[in-house]
């Protein structure tokens, strides 16, 4: 397994590899509480993205930018979702190159509801179950090459899924 | 939340309107009760009222009358969301009670396979036995404290039991005991009488109304309603019993839910399951 | 203690399908308890997947994710009997690892 | 909603003597007068209990009752023992009367 390009910062894949010093490292690593073994291995939480209340000013946190619809996202959402607490939504794309995927509700409480990040080698589809406080429009941005692209749609929510 | 004003007086206005509910003809003479025919007749309702879903697909509740909703369930159950319900029944029912005896010994074939055959009139009692009853009694007789009838172990506990049942058709007998065709006709007549500030009956909405939304909710077909349970609803974010269920099913028309296990409930869900006999058993199911 | 973690990885030959069902109430911190309090956010944040030393996906997560979350992606290679290593933080700081062989 | 279909003209007519109703109570109430109110609807709604057929809404209302009583409302208190009792009695109505009305509905 080639270990030279997942994208991913290496500290943590280092040690993981280095077998001969894994218990070594392996120690120093567990002092630490979990959320620091995380940090230290990838990306920060994205913690003020989450905290947005509107779509565009969550994407913007995350992103530094605006993104651009494309009809190759696919995004797969139901016409009226049986119950907002549990809504099925998914994302699959031909675009190449993605490194995250992105899930919004536009007038959920914070709009952003998971970050996905993709390394090379892992394909550029997700399915997730989100909560939806009432109906909205789904956004879903891909990361790909650089640029950012999206897809909307609207999900009916009679029943809100503040309740869970 | 406070009840449409129309309604609030219509019920009210029932006493009121005792004249011309008097004044009605009954449309039917008293007869003996005929569970065959009425099965029958049952299964005829509801397969001409829905002629493209396949019988046992009633079984699936609303997702057999609406396919944008069947997309979510289908999506949902690549990973049901009952199933660290069922992983938990499956402990419980294998874990020995303080006398080293278990739930299965209570029952026909240690427990596994069972449920189809749920409830049952038992002659020596002169009652309807259902599997929540049978397994509460299974815990008395072997010294331990009844379960609640509406929470979590309880759903757990059928959920399994259910699961090592899943395909195995409905097969409720009525044995040739004037007390178990009291039972079952007590049963029906609970199935059909309005009751609650928003005089409903159990059949206005599962008989007259399935695949219609209701507020939110798509109504399910009385065919095969229970053969999914329990159910993990999303609403309740978590598991139910048949228990759980009839109650809710009662105050959401504003009537005070009977005690679970009242003789009532025992006797609708040996009506129920009987005129859903032949169709598989699916639960543990999960639902809106 | 039983995980929280449910995992099926299926090798399909080129691609490992993963899915992931975790026992977690993902309280939003929006919703009232019966006695009218707010019910303290409580979710998880990060959830990871480590194939053959290198993540090969990272969740972000905020408090819209469902209770008992789900999630499903695929993975380029992957072999039958090999460890997948899954693990979660959330808000306070609790976690979760387990480690499943793809089948 | 299809289903409720609420009789327009019994709706109308329950409209017409809840007005009476509340009017009547629009004299000054007392204790007694309430106590009284009180006993009348506790007794419709626990015979409503012997039929089976209590509803949720005769509890509510009773509670709102004794709510306002202990506050000193009884004009509020009488009005709502009353709205109990008037539901109550509808609960018990409807009892009576699905005896044999259950099986207009039933499949044949």
């Amino acid at each position: 397994m080639t270990t030279t390009d997942n994208g991913f910062p290496a500290t943590r894949r280092l040690i993981l590899q280095g077998a001969g010093v894994v218990l070594l490292t392996g120690l120093g690593i567990h002092s630490f509480s979990p959320a620091a073994v995380l940090a230290a291995a990838n990306d920060k939480y994205p913690e003020d993205a989450f905290k947005q209340k509107g779509a565009a000013d969550a994407i913007k946190s995350l992103y530094g930018r605006a993104a651009e619809p494309s009809d190759k996202v696919k995004l797969d959402a139901p016409e009226i979702a049986e119950n907002g607490a549990v809504v099925p939504i998914s994302v699959s794309t031909t675009l190449t190159e993605v490194t995250s995927i992105s899930f919004l509700a536009s007038e959920n409480p914070n709009a952003l509801a998971a970050v996905y990040r993709i390394p090379p080698g892992t394909l550029p589809n997700v399915a997730n179950r989100l909560k939806m406080a009432k109906t909205c429009n789904v956004i879903v941005i891909v990361e790909a090459g650089g640029k950012l692209y999206s897809a909307t749609k609207e999900v009916k929510v009679t029943v809100g899924g503040c309740g869970g | 939340m406070k009840a449409p004003l129309a309604i609030h007086l219509a019920s009210a206005a029932l006493a009121l309107a005792a004249t011309a509910f008097a004044a009605m003809p009954s449309a039917v003479a008293a007869d003996t009760p005929d569970p065959v025919a009425d099965a029958k007749a049952f299964r005829n309702y509801f397969v001409t009222k829905f002629p493209n879903v396949p019988l046992d697909d009633f079984a699936n509740g609303p997702y057999s009358l609406n396919e944008d909703m069947r997309r979510q369930w289908e999506e949902k159950e690549q990973f049901p969301p009952y199933e660290f319900s069922l992983e938990m029944g499956k402990e419980m029912f294998a874990k020995p009670f303080k006398n080293g005896k278990s739930y299965g010994d209570c029952f026909p074939n240690q427990g596994i396979g069972i449920r189809q055959n749920y409830p049952y009139f038992d002659p020596g009692e002169g009652k309807v036995i259902t599997l929540e009853l049978a397994l509460n009694r299974c815990r008395g007789a072997n010294g331990e404290p009844p379960l609640s009838y509406v929470e979590d172990e309880m759903a757990a506990l059928t959920a399994y039991m259910a699961f090592t049942s899943r395909g195995k058709p409905f097969d409720i007998k009525i044995p040739d005991d004037p007390r178990a065709l009291e039972a079952y006709q007590n049963g029906k007549r609970y199935f059909y009488t309005r009751r609650g500030q928003l005089n409903f009956s159990c059949a206005t909405c599962h008989v007259q109304n399935p695949g219609e939304r209701m507020r939110a909710e798509i109504l399910a077909p009385a065919l095969g309603i229970l053969n999914a349970m329990p159910i993990y609803r999303s609403e309740w974010g978590g598991m139910g019993t048949i228990s759980r269920r009839m109650i809710t099913c009662n105050s959401q028309i504003r009537g005070v839910p009977l005690e679970p296990q009242a003789d009532e409930y025992r006797d609708l869900e040996y009506y129920l399951s009987y005129v859903s006999n032949g169709l598989p058993i699916a639960g543990p199911g999960a639902r809106p | 203690m039983a995980s929280t973690i449910r995992v099926r990885a299926i090798s399909g030959g080129e691609t490992t399908e993963v899915q992931v069902l975790i026992q977690h109430p993902m309280d939003s911190g929006f919703v009232k308890d019966a006695g009218g309090e707010i019910i303290p956010p409580h979710f998880i944040q990060e959830l990871t997947f480590e194939y053959d030393g290198r993540y090969v996906f990272i969740a972000d997560w905020g408090a819209a994710v469902s209770k008992d979350p789900y999630v499903k992606f695929s993975f380029k290679g992957g072999r039958k009997g090999d460890d997948l290593k899954i693990s979660w933080v959330d808000n306070k700081g609790e976690t979760d690892t387990t480690t499943a062989k793809i089948q | 909603m299809s289903m409720t279909r609420p009789n327009t003209r019994i709706v109308l007519l329950a409209f017409a003597l809840t007005t009476i109703g509340s009017t009547s109570a629009m004299a000054a109430s007392t204790e007694t007068d309430f106590k009284a109110a009180y006993a009348a609807a506790e007794a419709a709604n626990n015979e409503a209990g012997r039929l089976r057929n209590q509803w949720t809404v005769t509890a509510e209302a009773l509670a709102d009752a004794k709510k306002a009583a202990e506050k000193g409302d009884f004009d509020h208190a009488m009005a709502s023992a009353r709205d109990a009792e008037a539901l109550a009695k509808a609960s018990i109505f409807q009892a009576t009367s699905e005896k044999e009305a259950w099986k207009n509905l039933e499949i044949r």
